[in-house]
């Protein structure tokens, strides 16, 4: 066919502007431009936490291609090597497509053999062991584990049936494992979740400093815009702190290599310092700040009946008193450019470079930090102590000045924080152990008083230990991989999974190591398989269409929590007392109490995205999505806690995302800050509104040693971690065949001089051992990563090596999120 | 040559009525509309000073809410090059 | 059988018939000396995918070390190393790798030349750092993922020698503006021709590759020698003695 | 001369099968024995034998390698290290005492495929072919020195069977010995149809080579009972170098003794098997005596020679 480049041009224009609105142009059209008649829609990365926006190419129902969005104001059409397979990873070789149930002569068995059966026959026993469980012992012993993955309606579907349904608040999400240290720190502080800045402080910024966090790697299209402003900015300096050598010290300019633990005494060093060279912005503070020290010596989060709890003063406290700025001081005053030095083995110039950067006034500051500050048996204090230092400079809030807590999950922030699908939260914001949140929640949902118990439910790590005891006995997985993925897998993970008194579901895509542990496997739609949203690290919240069907029987997590309600009866479930309380739900299904309810059923078929799939909205009859999402607008616009407005659901269709608050339609880069936050009214300056004095808590917390250090039995720091190839526990990448051999399997990195003391070389099989357990695996003296002497360091992505079997289950006392960078361990020759 | 791609917002009840206006317009092309009223314009114009002439003109329209531009292509073309790229085989 | 007439016919026969067969003997073996000496010219040409073990020899004197006996092959630990088979365009019976395929693992005792028993693969190289099996060679920028400014650098990262064999050199991407680029640079005093980075290259076809060194290499004229290089070599100027005259400028105010 | 169809029917007549086929059974165990060991390593994870026949390590310890391929590593401009010399001395010392060629019937697996082609050749009553003088492999031998002179490359390496067919035999695991079974084809129809005995009896230069290490071999064979022989032909229709006979066991009128001493014999062992008057034994090389009292003990007519 001969067309004219202006024909050509002008097809493409209209495209453009198509696409803009949302709809398709004439088939002929779009197939003139579009190379081989592909559907292109935006949609969301489904990895890390960086949200890179991304274009799904669709042809025959197959997604055929992905491309970075190059209007995407986070990615600018650009990915990492994960995003460059996004089209493969739904197309694994093993997808799941039939439930599937141990069986033995064809009844449900612990110990039989998965056979393949129909949603019926699955939902059925799920709902006779669901409330024969709750009947038997109530509803603490049913519980949920969901994930920083599901879309943002999942995780609110989820946290609707869990906390309104069944009445119990065991629902916690992976995001316990990942982020639970960084949401404590700023509840604590601000009372308000979620960092007040955004990725924008990237090009804003003179200065990075990285606690702990390998962005080279985990979040590398970041690092590729800090690195671009370290290229392009005259005097902009990176610093960068670890426990061991990695890819982000390719940009340092300042290597702070610290021993495990005393990250806490370099922060505590900082603040001395700007506080002894008169470097504190005396009027931030006066205006803006509160100064509190908390409780100390809190135990690690283990069993109560563990020596290293029995031995702590005051476990699990997290209480904090006001003190006098000068006893702030006096406090701080120990930490001493030579302690610190000593304690944490970095050289002092290195320390003193970096507190004096803190102490410029001239220099815009943006700490990051992820796992290194999360995972930590002191990680919510360890958070409160990077705020300490901001606060104390006013370097906050504003264009290249904060601290920015990075994530690791597409919808840690948007799903497991923002809908609040952990064991003590509700949507936005709210905490169960409030009456007055509870009370709006059961306002808005529209449920008898006294439904959602305002004891906080079963952590992550506590659900394992609760399973193992027998005490939690119907458990449902979702969306993550969680047996890879706890800590202590071989003494606290799997015995729970196979305790005869437990029964255990797994809703995956693929079959995962936690799915092959189960009882029954449920298919799962994953990614564009259907309608979704995530929120990202800086608070934009993204929503996609469904692009394809899913494979054979395979649901969407929404369907089958949907799904599922329709098989409970609240009779069944809520207490009669309860229940008199609304008497019209009487005989009522958990469906029709929880969905099917005039409010989140409101919106009709044909308001659905025109020209796309909705598999489970033609399902129930109505725009499921939709309406869970205006339904938990009304969390943020009718609670308690202002800050957290979204955009009314179809502005998001048509938009690259928005940072909430979002009021007015407009969208907020740098929160507490007059003219960019909408809540703080003009002539305020800053106000921290989420509590009502308007101020944030400065609170001192020293250093307190690890759970576990090296000892002479076990003499090594054992550090485990990600890699860039892969995602997390590796469900998805390891099925990229590219990617797998990119890194086929994880290996040991060890300091070449460990390893001549062992007589062992780069390349040999070796065990790796802890108090807990132990894997084979081979050692690696050189490559990306280059842990000091006496610390060794791996990636946990391999399902051949379960890493986890090694790793303690000490928690931070107040986060309850695992310590998974610091326990002691050996290495032996295999 | 200067080539836009627009999207203009009408009210969903006006929509068939500015779409017939600008149906009329030199160079404007209507590529598709939505049931709530937004509309997908091309505009070819010899050069961008017409072209915005031409957008003002749409802005200005009865019924139109807002007109976004989504897309645009500008070449200053010899009569050379054009002959050359014209035509062309896909 | 004993008279004198047929010996003597015999004799002359003999003769005849030993001049005939040296003469048939000569040619036939100087056929077979010719064709085995073009053969074996044709055979030389290794294949720019075909990589030798560590420490091999130059191809030209490896041809001539190597008797093929594959004890290279059996002590390396890993499915690296094969012995060329018959029909296919290596050497017959000489030991290689494909680096897409199996990559030197590079063991640090470095079990194939310890078994080489006639110094085809040179006892000399101890460390395995100093061996050159081939270089690296970034061959298609146009498709290479990192300069494209996508955030894949696979090949670095799997680099035996991260940092040094390659690294990254930092840019600017001028398309997208807010982000860098991120481009693998290949040493080559540094790079072993391991070939991990062509193995892990994630694209179809690899961008990065592993060839013998006489291909990936260029040579330059000796007739042009890099001043600055030279310099730094002698730690002084080429020439000395040469003064830099002063210029005339305002005088500094003070 | 008619060919003999069935040579050695008489002495598995009159000592039994087993007897008459002694030391053929014996030579197979050998070359299989060889093979074996090299695919031992590969087959159970230890290692008798690691290499080829070009050069092998035996037990991690012992070295040995082929001083044929040495010479034209040598000659190619290389200096072979150590150990490859120490296992080139190894090898030539061992032939020397046992006799060169006892390489080819002991040793090489292409003898196997060569003796295959030569009993088929025989049975099927094939004749005649290109005939050329024994003296040619001395002369191709001589030719692989000189082409991996010029060349600088063992050439020679490229297509010797013997080495081809090992390495396959041994590093594709017998079954995955590839393109090397054309190699053995080759062969066998060469000494099929080209001629009889032409490889291994005329062309190899590497049973050439080694032929020239049996100048001092210790171990011959002797036709110590020649008085007893009733010119049944055998020996000479089973033996793959026949002229080497007749010097000893028709020599006694000239003088000559009855150890046969030429470089091409194998010391295979073929004629004391066939043999039903028990006329070949082994002995050393300075063992003279001659067994007088030994008379034919059938009488069979005399045959006419050509």
């Amino acid at each position: 066919m001969t067309i004219s480049r202006r024909d050509f041009i002008k097809t493409n224009a209209a495209l453009a502007a198509a696409a803009a609105v949302g709809v398709t142009l004439p088939a002929g059209e779009s197939a003139l431009a579009a190379d081989d008649g592909i559907r292109w829609d935006k949609g969301v990365c489904r990895f890390c936490g960086t949200g890179c926006g991304e274009l799904i190419g669709v042809r025959n129902d197959k997604i055929v291609a992905v491309q970075g969005d190059p209007d995407s104001p986070v990615n600018k059409g650009l990915n990492c090597i994960k995003g460059y397979f996004l089209a493969k990873i739904m197309y694994g070789k093993d997808r799941l497509t039939k439930p599937l149930l141990r069986m033995k002569n064809g009844k449900f068995d612990k110990n039989g053999e998965f056979a393949p059966v129909s949603w019926d026959q699955a939902f059925d026993i799920m709902a006779e062991k669901w409330t024969a469980a709750i009947k038997k012992n109530g509803p603490t012993s049913i519980g949920m584990f969901g994930s920083g993955q599901w879309t943002i309606f999942e995780g609110y579907a989820a946290v609707k049936l869990m906390k309104a349904g069944l009445g119990s608040n065991n629902i916690d999400p992976n995001a316990r494992h990942c982020m639970a240290s960084a949401v404590g720190a700023f509840m604590r502080a601000f009372a308000l979740d979620e960092p007040m800045g955004c990725y924008d402080d990237l090009e804003h910024a003179d200065a990075f400093v990285l606690w702990g966090s390998n962005m080279a790697e985990m979040h590398p299209i970041l690092y590729s815009r800090m690195a671009n402003t370290r290229l392009t900015k005259p005097g902009c300096e990176v610093h960068v702190m670890s426990t061991f050598r990695h890819r982000n010290f390719d940009l340092s300019d300042n290597d702070i290599i610290f021993t495990p633990q005393t990250d806490l005494v370099i922060a505590n060093y900082i603040a001395n310092y700007i506080i002894q060279n008169g470097a504190v912005n005396k009027e931030f503070m006066d205006k803006h700040i509160n100064v509190n020290k908390t409780t100390t010596d809190i135990g690690y989060g283990l069993r109560p009946g563990h020596p290293l709890q029995k031995k702590a003063k005051n476990p699990n406290k997290g209480k904090f008193t006001k003190i006098s700025f000068d006893e702030y001081a006096k406090l701080v005053s120990e930490y001493t450019l030579e302690k610190a030095s000593k304690m944490s083995g970095v050289a002092p110039e290195k320390l003193e470079r970096l507190a004096k950067l803190y102490a410029d006034p001239n220099k815009k500051v943006v700490s990051f930090w992820t796992m290194g500050c999360n995972q930590h048996t002191r990680g919510v204090w360890m958070n409160g102590l990077i705020y300490n230092i901001h606060f104390l400079v006013g370097k906050i809030s504003e264009p290249g000045n904060g601290p920015f807590s990075l994530t690791g999950q597409p919808s840690a922030c948007g799903t497991a924080r923002e809908v609040g699908t952990f064991a003590h939260r509700l949507p936005a914001d709210l905490v169960v152990k409030k009456e007055g949140h509870r009370k709006v929640a059961e306002k808005i949902w529209n449920i008898p008083p006294g439904v959602i118990p305002p004891k906080p439910g079963f952590h992550a790590v506590l659900q394992n230990r609760k399973l193992k005891d027998g005490k939690l006995n119907a458990y449902w997985v979702m969306c993550t991989n969680n047996l890879q993925a706890a800590p202590n897998m071989n003494e606290e993970g799997y015995p729970g999974y196979r305790n005869p008194k437990n029964f255990i579901v797994v809703s995956d895509p693929y079959p995962t190591v936690t799915a092959m542990a189960a009882d029954l496997i449920l298919p799962t739609a994953m990614w564009m398989e259907k309608e979704g949203a995530y929120g990202n690290a800086e608070r934009r919240t993204q929503f996609w269409r469904q692009q394809v069907s899913s494979p054979g029987e395979s649901q969407s997590d929404m369907w089958q929590i949907v799904e599922f309600s329709k098989r409970l009866k609240v009779d069944d479930i809520w207490p009669a007392d309860v229940l008199a309380k609304k008497p019209e739900h009487k005989g009522k299904t958990l469906y029709e109490v929880l969905f099917a309810n005039g409010q989140v059923n409101k919106f009709p078929l044909s308001e659905l995205q025109p020209g796309f799939q909705n598999d489970e909205s033609h399902d129930f009859g109505f725009y499921v999505q939709k309406g869970l999402f205006e339904e938990y607008r009304r969390f943020q616009f009718e609670g308690p806690k202002k800050g957290h407005e979204m955009a009314p659901f179809e502005t998001y269709h048509k938009n690259r995302g928005m940072r909430w608050p979002v009021i007015d339609g407009k969208e907020t880069m740098w929160r507490y800050r007059e003219d960019y936050d909408p809540h703080v009214k003009k002539g305020e300056g800053v106000r921290f509104y989420g509590r009502k004095d308007g101020r944030a808590n400065l609170i001192f917390a020293p250093y307190e040693p690890p759970a576990e250090s090296p000892d002479k039995e076990y003499d090594l720091w054992l550090v485990t971690g990600r890699v860039l190839e892969h995602w997390h526990s590796g469900t998805m990448t390891r099925r990229v065949p590219e990617l797998y051999r990119a890194f086929p399997n994880a290996k040991v990195y060890m300091n070449p001089a460990d390893a001549r003391a062992r007589e062992l070389r780069c390349g040999d099989e070796v065990k790796l051992q802890t108090r807990r357990g132990e894997l084979l695996t081979r050692i690696e003296t050189r490559g990306r990563n280059k842990p000091p002497e006496g610390m060794v360091f791996i990636p946990f992505f391999d399902a051949s090596q379960l890493v986890n079997k090694l790793t303690l289950d000490a928690t931070d006392p107040l986060s309850k999120e695992a310590d998974f960078k610091k326990c002691a361990c050996r290495v032996v020759e295999a | 040559m200067s080539i836009s791609g627009l999207v203009i917002h009408t009210h969903p009840f006006q929509a068939e009525a500015v779409a017939r206006k600008i149906g009329a317009v030199d160079g404007a092309e209507i590529h598709a509309a939505t049931d709530d009223g937004r509309l997908v314009v091309t505009l070819d114009e010899p050069d961008n000073a017409k072209a915005s002439d031409t957008f003002v003109r749409i802005q200005d329209l009865d019924g139109v809410l807002s007109v976004s531009l989504v897309y645009n292509y500008f070449e200053q073309q010899t009569d050379e090059k054009e002959a050359i790229d014209d035509n062309f085989q896909t | 059988m004993v008279s004198d007439k047929p010996i003597e016919r015999s004799r002359v026969n003999n003769r005849r018939r030993f001049l005939a067969d040296t003469a048939r003997i000569t040619c036939g073996v100087a056929i077979f000396g010719l064709a085995l000496g073009l053969y074996s010219k044709q055979g030389r040409s290794l294949p720019a995918t075909a990589l030798r073990p560590p420490g091999a020899l130059s191809e030209e004197d490896f041809l001539g070390a190597c008797v093929r006996c594959g004890q290279c092959v059996r002590d390396c630990p890993y499915p690296t190393l094969g012995l060329a088979e018959l029909g296919g365009e290596v050497t017959v019976g000489t030991p290689f790798f494909t680096a897409r395929e199996a990559p030197c693992e590079m063991c640090e005792d470095i079990p194939c030349i310890a078994a080489c028993p006639t110094g085809a693969l040179d006892p000399g190289v101890t460390d395995i750092d100093d061996a050159r099996m081939g270089l690296a060679v970034l061959v298609d920028e146009e498709n290479c993922l990192a300069f494209l400014g996508l955030r894949c650098e696979v090949c670095y990262r799997v680099c035996p020698l991260i940092g040094k064999a390659i690294t990254l050199e930092h840019q600017r991407n001028p398309r997208a503006g807010m982000l860098a680029r991120f481009l693998p640079t290949v040493h080559s005093d540094r790079c072993t021709g391991c070939g991990k980075c062509e193995e892990t290259c994630v694209l179809d076809e690899a961008a990065i590759k592993v060839f013998p060194i006489e291909l990936a290499k260029g040579k330059r004229g000796s007739h042009y020698r890099l001043g600055w290089g030279e310099k730094q070599k002698a730690g002084k100027p080429r020439v000395s003695g040469i003064i830099e005259p002063p210029s005339r400028r305002p005088e500094a105010r003070l | 001369m008619s060919t003999n169809l069935h040579p050695g029917r008489e002495a598995t007549a009159e000592k039994g099968w087993l007897a008459a086929h002694k030391w053929l059974l014996l030579r197979r165990a050998s070359q299989l024995f060889v093979i074996g060991l090299f695919l031992v390593g590969p087959l159970t994870g230890f290692w008798f034998a690691k290499g080829s026949l070009a050069a092998s390590m035996i037990l991690n310890t012992l070295p040995l390698s082929d001083p044929f391929i040495m010479a034209q590593s040598f000659l190619a401009g290389h200096v072979p290290q150590t150990t490859a010399l120490v296992g080139a001395a190894i090898v030539i010392a061992f032939y020397m005492l046992v006799g060169g060629r006892v390489y080819c019937s002991w040793v090489c697996p292409v003898n196997i495929v060569t003796d295959t082609a030569q009993w088929l050749r025989r049975r099927m009553d094939i004749e005649g072919g290109v005939r050329y003088s024994r003296r040619t492999r001395y002369w191709v031998m001589a030719m692989t020195l000189v082409v991996a002179f010029t060349t600088g490359t063992i050439a020679w390496e490229l297509v010797n069977p013997v080495t081809v067919i090992f390495r396959g035999l041994v590093f594709g695991l017998v079954f995955g010995m590839g393109v090397a079974w054309v190699v053995v084809l080759a062969v066998f129809l060469l000494d099929l149809f080209v001629g009889n005995r032409a490889w291994c009896g005329h062309l190899c230069p590497v049973g050439a080579f080694y032929s020239l290490l049996g100048r001092t071999s210790l171990l011959r064979v002797k036709t110590g009972r020649r008085e007893a022989c009733d010119d049944c032909m055998d020996c000479f229709a089973v033996c793959p170098e026949p002229h080497v006979i007749t010097p000893a066991l028709r020599g006694a009128d000239r003088g000559a003794g009855p150890v046969i001493l030429a470089l091409n014999c194998t010391n295979c062992g073929r004629c004391i098997d066939v043999c039903a008057p028990n006329v070949f034994t082994f002995t050393t090389r300075f063992d003279d005596k001659v067994d007088s009292h030994a008379r034919p003990q059938s009488t069979v007519l005399s045959r006419e020679v050509a």
